[in-house]
């Protein structure tokens, strides 16, 4: 059974919470590409919590998980970033909407697939041309850096994305397929 | 893994700082953030450094370990000052190799740059140095009062935030402890070749992603079963009280930002 | 069986409480129990299983009076744990009803039950919620409005009952094994709920904290106000209790006071138990012709004898 | 050989304010083949002792000698493979040593990587199920659909899969019923009796492995307090309460006996049968003189 993506209750509160604080913590595994950018696992699982959960669930779990990492490391949130991981989360949410797609039943077709790459994709270019743009704006961050920057961490993302995110929510859905009773599904 | 949390960490010295509201706090930190961003020049900048100092000072707590704060961005740092020495060009030429030039303008614009960094996160680090997570978490439900009207429920924001920093120690050691069992069983991450290592930490991800979810269905369950429901009244443990200390501190910080806007006036 | 089908049948439609869906029971029966309100928790006809088919809990029905201590034995995998599960509803009976304090268990009233019911986990690890210690006792007593001078005082004195005053600052993360089951146990017993259900809340503390353990329990038993079923593999905690159930493979086999389970050679192999060390030794003495009748002389023997008389041991093993 | 602890001390934490010191100057020798129980009031620096064995913690000052691997404080630790297939740990949750999808897949994990076949593997992973008496349709549950007993041993029997020299066991009997507690004692017994496997097992019931153990290390606030035989245990057993722990009932009996009867040369008799026993032989020759004098 799928909910409503608004509906909150104690689970999804719960869930958010510890999605983020999942999203946190992984934030701090990564091999480094680029200044301040590096090849995070973390991101395959925005595109789970998107997937699982909806784009709202995905949304706060990303934004809170990043201000979490951000303060647990350096004790400064990059407001632009944090907010970013929040919007790929939630356009690789997107998919959560669409018809016919339930991963936590193991229901999902070939469209699918290629949808969610496409939400995943434009999720993540958007989110860290944002980033980017905040930053120039509000941080007064300087703009050559921003640029290598987001190129590069565009790059790695996607890599992450389609390596690790799209294979894991597949494998998520056939596992569900089979077995009825993960303790995430009950 | 555990060690790199500790710059997140509650340092309890005592100081008349740690027993501010931290709602000040927070809102300190915003007009601090604000006169960052703000300080546009280099006297307004020294000033605000030296007024960093003096607050950090009176935390009580050693110079050295707000530096800490800062080293994770040191790599960063260095780029951003090699960006901008090479970008900003004016002024006389420091160094030159072929068409490449350092000018002092692109120093100077560089130094500044990495100044503010430092600033900012050694400065912020204050914030997490004197406040608990849960004092920190209740300080932000407090901030987001107003915006209920506007349907951001502060309680469930908070409840949210709370459970995230209760688990991410939780995950990194359970994280670690998987790492550790599966050492002990024969796949020691730190003996791995290349490509094996990459294939472990799928091996890795995997059990902390699934273990976290059924952390969420144990959560729940205990929550539930301490009688917890979402909306449901409740009282505070320790709740919130706002002193005229509280007040002088945020009017300091007013005051500084004040200042800096006059410096960059002028 | 048909009733059983049509719950599991239910089941599957609506996998959570939140929804109103009905248990499909008999009402009368349910009705009755809730009438006699001395009975703090009423199973009756209880099934349940995890994957629709193998039932793991197998048409249950007792039920505990109020003030009560009773303790649910068995072996390994019996169904202790489901068992108390399906009493606060966090798992779903597919068939029967259970009634909690006189209300019955369903969608409406899980709010209303929870509150009555104080429950530690097997696993002390997932369970806390807040960021210390003390955090985490607090979150349970602030879901009861108390006031916080009143939480503070029952944090000092739960804790400091349990042995873990000294750790009210900790992570919950950063405790060793018993140092963990004994902040689980201090947060629960804290709410001073009804009903209190430990499964087995003191495998890992040593000989001393579980005897500490056993005091409070054995006190706030003695307040009267409070139920307890306790979940163990312990002797000495069974022997605390006042009335035994035992389980094998999803039933309700026994439920007997301690000291007959202990004389019960069929029970005690059928949940997988041993008598206490001093039993045994009365046991073995017994095969050697060493009893309470045969004239002790050595000054050391007496007190085996006396513990023979005491438990009354003679030809009954 | 054996393991050698050499002034052990462990600090979580080492580099924070948040220090906690687990294992202060701890001098230790556990020898090889021989069956070593290890107790001590909770929070007493076990299970920190037990991870320093395999090398998943590394003390923060002193040396842990094990086998022929030294790891000492500050040094380079040498490659930890060779010595992880040879010491098999049991963690004190089950949780946390369980992580793969489903229990066949865990139990065959460390066979897999120290190098046997899948047929091997897999073998020794239905060896191991059958040992700790765990029914083979549990096979392809997820770990953490089974019941914590279960768990429990399903953890255990991970472990006994990549049949180590060396097993290591973090209250094993926690949550197990008695009767599966004493069989695993006795098959623990026999791996050190029969294949001279070497065995260390932390637990809180004292009285349940005393007839078993051969050497004792009882803990407290992070010091080995106390180390040697079963024989020793039971005179020291006066200072037990000290150290935070209830002097064990078989000890108590032994103790009146040994007072009553002057029998503190001989090697005590601990479990239920053996105790009566001699105790019976004791009233017989009580009563052979009785009937001399008469
Ligand atoms: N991860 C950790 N971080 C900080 N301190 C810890 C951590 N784990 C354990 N400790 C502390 O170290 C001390 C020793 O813990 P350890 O787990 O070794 O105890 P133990 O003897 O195994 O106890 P138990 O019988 O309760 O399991 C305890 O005081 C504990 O609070
Ligand atoms: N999540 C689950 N999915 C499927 N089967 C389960 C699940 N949890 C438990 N079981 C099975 O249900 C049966 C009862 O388990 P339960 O946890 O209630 O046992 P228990 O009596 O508490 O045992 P223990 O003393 O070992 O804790 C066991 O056979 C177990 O394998
Ligand atoms: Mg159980
Ligand atoms: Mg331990």
């Amino acid at each position: 059974m799928k909910k409503s993506i608004f509906q909150l209750n104690t689970r999804t509160v719960v869930t958010i919470g510890i999605g983020a604080a999942l999203y946190g913590a992984t934030s701090f595994i990564g091999i480094p590409v680029g200044p301040d950018t590096s090849l995070r696992p973390a991101i395959a699982l925005l595109a789970i919590f998107g997937a699982l959960f909806g784009p709202v669930v995905g949304f706060i779990a990303g934004l809170i998980g990043h201000v979490l990492n951000d303060v647990l490391t350096s004790g400064t949130v990059w407001w632009g970033w944090a907010l970013g991981s929040g919007i790929t989360a939630a356009f690789m949410g997107l998919i959560y909407v669409s018809k016919g797609f339930d991963p936590q039943n193991g229901a999902y077709k070939g469209k699918h697939i290629g949808l969610f790459i496409f939400y995943g994709i434009v999720g993540i270019i958007f989110s860290l041309l944002f980033s980017g743009w905040f930053d120039i704006a509000f941080m007064g961050e300087p703009s050559d850096k921003l640029v290598v920057q987001v190129t590069a961490a565009s790059i790695s993302n996607i890599i992450v994305f389609l390596v690790l995110g799209v294979p894991a929510v597949i494998g998520f859905a056939k596992r569900n397929a089979k077995v009825s009773h993960l303790s995430v599904n009950e | 893994m555990r060690e790199k949390l500790l710059i997140g960490r509650l340092i309890d010295t005592g100081s008349p700082v740690h027993g501010l509201d931290p709602r000040a706090k927070l809102t300190a930190m915003l007009l601090y953030a604000a006169m960052v961003v703000a300080a546009r020049s280099w006297p307004a900048l020294l000033g605000l450094t030296a007024f960093s100092f003096i607050v950090m000072a009176s935390t009580r707590i050693p110079l050295r370990t707000y530096l800490k704060a800062a080293k994770p961005l040191r790599v960063l740092m260095l780029f951003i000052l090699i960006v901008q020495c090479l970008a900003v060009k004016g002024g006389r030429v420091l160094a030159a190799a072929g068409s490449w030039h350092v000018d002092s303008a692109g120093l100077e614009a560089g130094a500044y740059a990495v100044v503010r960094m430092v600033l900012l996160v050694s400065f912020t680090a204050l914030l997490t140095f004197t406040t608990s997570p849960g004092q920190l978490n209740q300080g932000v439900e407090g901030m987001l009062r107003p915006f209920t009207r506007i349907g951001i429920s502060p309680e469930r924001l908070a409840l949210m935030t709370g459970i995230a920093l209760r688990f991410i120690p939780a995950i990194l050691d359970e994280a670690q402890t998987i790492m550790k069992a599966q050492a002990s069983r024969g796949a020691d991450m730190k003996e791995l070749p290349w490509k094996e290592k990459a294939r472990m930490l799928t091996a890795l991800l995997v059990p902390v992603t699934v273990g976290a979810f059924r952390r969420a269905e144990d959560l729940t369950a205990s929550m539930e079963s301490r009688g917890y429901r979402l909306g449901a009244p409740r009282t505070q443990y320790r709740p919130l009280i706002w002193s005229y200390r509280d007040t002088g501190f945020v009017a300091v910080f007013v005051l500084m930002c004040l200042i800096v806007v006059w410096i960059g006036w002028i | 069986m048909k009733a059983r089908k049509a719950g599991r049948q239910q089941e599957r439609a609506a996998p959570e409480y939140q929804g109103a869906a009905p248990v499909s029971v008999d009402k009368e029966t349910c009705a009755q129990h809730a009438e006699e309100a001395a009975d703090m928790v009423a199973w009756d006809n209880v099934s349940f299983a995890y994957d629709g088919q193998h039932a793991d809990i197998d048409g249950v029905s007792f039920t505990i009076r109020k003030g009560e201590w009773v303790t649910l034995a068995g072996a390994n995998g019996c169904g202790k744990s489901t068992l108390s599960r399906l009493m606060n509803g966090l798992l779903r009976a597919s068939s029967g009803c259970i009634s909690i304090g006189g209300i019955r268990l369903e969608a409406g009233t899980l709010g209303a039950i929870r509150q009555k019911i104080g429950m530690v986990f097997q696993n002390p690890d997932n369970q806390f919620i807040g960021a210390t210690v003390e955090e985490d006792m607090a979150f349970g007593l602030e879901g009861l409005c108390l006031d916080a001078e009143e939480i503070g005082e029952r944090i000092t004195r739960y804790a400091g009952r349990l042995g873990i005053g000294h750790l009210l600052r900790r992570h919950p993360q950063e405790l060793s094994g018993g140092q963990k089951q004994r902040a689980a146990l201090a947060a629960i017993l804290a709410m001073e709920p009804e009903l209190i259900i430990l499964d087995e809340a003191s495998s890992m503390l040593d000989e001393k904290a579980r005897s500490e353990m056993l005091e409070l329990l054995r006190e706030m038993h003695g307040e009267a106000r409070y139920t307890l079923l306790s979940i163990t593999h312990d002797a000495e905690e069974i022997f605390a209790s006042q009335r035994v159930l035992v389980m094998d493979r999803g039933r309700l086999v026994a439920d007997v006071a301690p000291d007959m389970l202990f004389r019960n050679g069929e029970l005690l192999r059928l949940c997988r138990m041993e008598p206490p060390f001093r039993l045994q030794l009365a046991r073995e003495l017994e095969q050697r012709g060493v009893t309470a009748a045969v004239g002790v002389t050595g000054a050391m023997v007496n007190p085996v004898v006396e513990e023979i008389r005491k438990w009354a041991f003679c030809s009954s093993m | 050989m054996g393991i050698l602890f050499e002034h052990v001390s462990y600090t979580y934490d080492a580099r924070s304010p948040l220090r906690q010191t687990a294992l202060q100057d701890v001098n230790i020798r556990l020898a090889e083949g021989a069956l070593t129980g290890i107790a001590g009031s909770s929070g007493s620096g076990k299970s920190t002792l037990l991870q320093l064995l395999n090398g998943i913690l590394l003390p923060t000052e002193g040396t842990v000698k094990v086998l022929d691997l030294r790891l000492s404080a500050g040094e380079k630790p040498p490659k930890l493979a060779p010595l992880r297939r040879r010491v098999g740990l049991v963690f004190q949750f089950p949780e946390q040593q369980l992580f793969a999808r489903t229990l066949e897949e865990d139990l065959s994990f460390g066979p897999l990587n120290f190098g046997a076949s899948p047929e091997e593997a897999a073998h020794s992973a239905r060896k191991a199920l059958a040992a700790m008496g765990l029914c083979e349709s549990l096979l392809l549950r997820h770990p953490l659909q089974l019941s914590g007993g279960q768990r429990r041993k399903a953890a255990i029997a991970s472990v006994l899969a990549m049949d180590p020299d060396i097993l290591v066991l973090d209250e094993p009997g926690a949550t197990l019923d008695q009767v599966s507690r004493a069989e695993l004692i006795q098959l623990l017994h026999r791996l050190c009796r029969e294949e001279g496997k070497t065995v260390i097992i932390v637990t809180h019931r004292i009285d349940e492995l005393l007839p078993y153990a051969d050497r004792w290390v009882i803990m407290h606030e992070g010091r080995a307090a106390f180390q040697g035989t079963a024989r020793e245990l039971v005179d020291a057993a006066g200072k037990l309460p000290d150290y935070g722990l209830a002097v064990p009932e078989p000890i108590r009996w032994w103790r009146e006996l040994e007072a009553a009867y002057g029998l503190q040369a001989e090697e005590p008799c601990l479990s239920p049968a053996a105790l009566a026993e001699r105790i019976a032989q004791l009233m017989q020759m009580d009563a052979r003189k009785e009937r001399a004098y008469a």
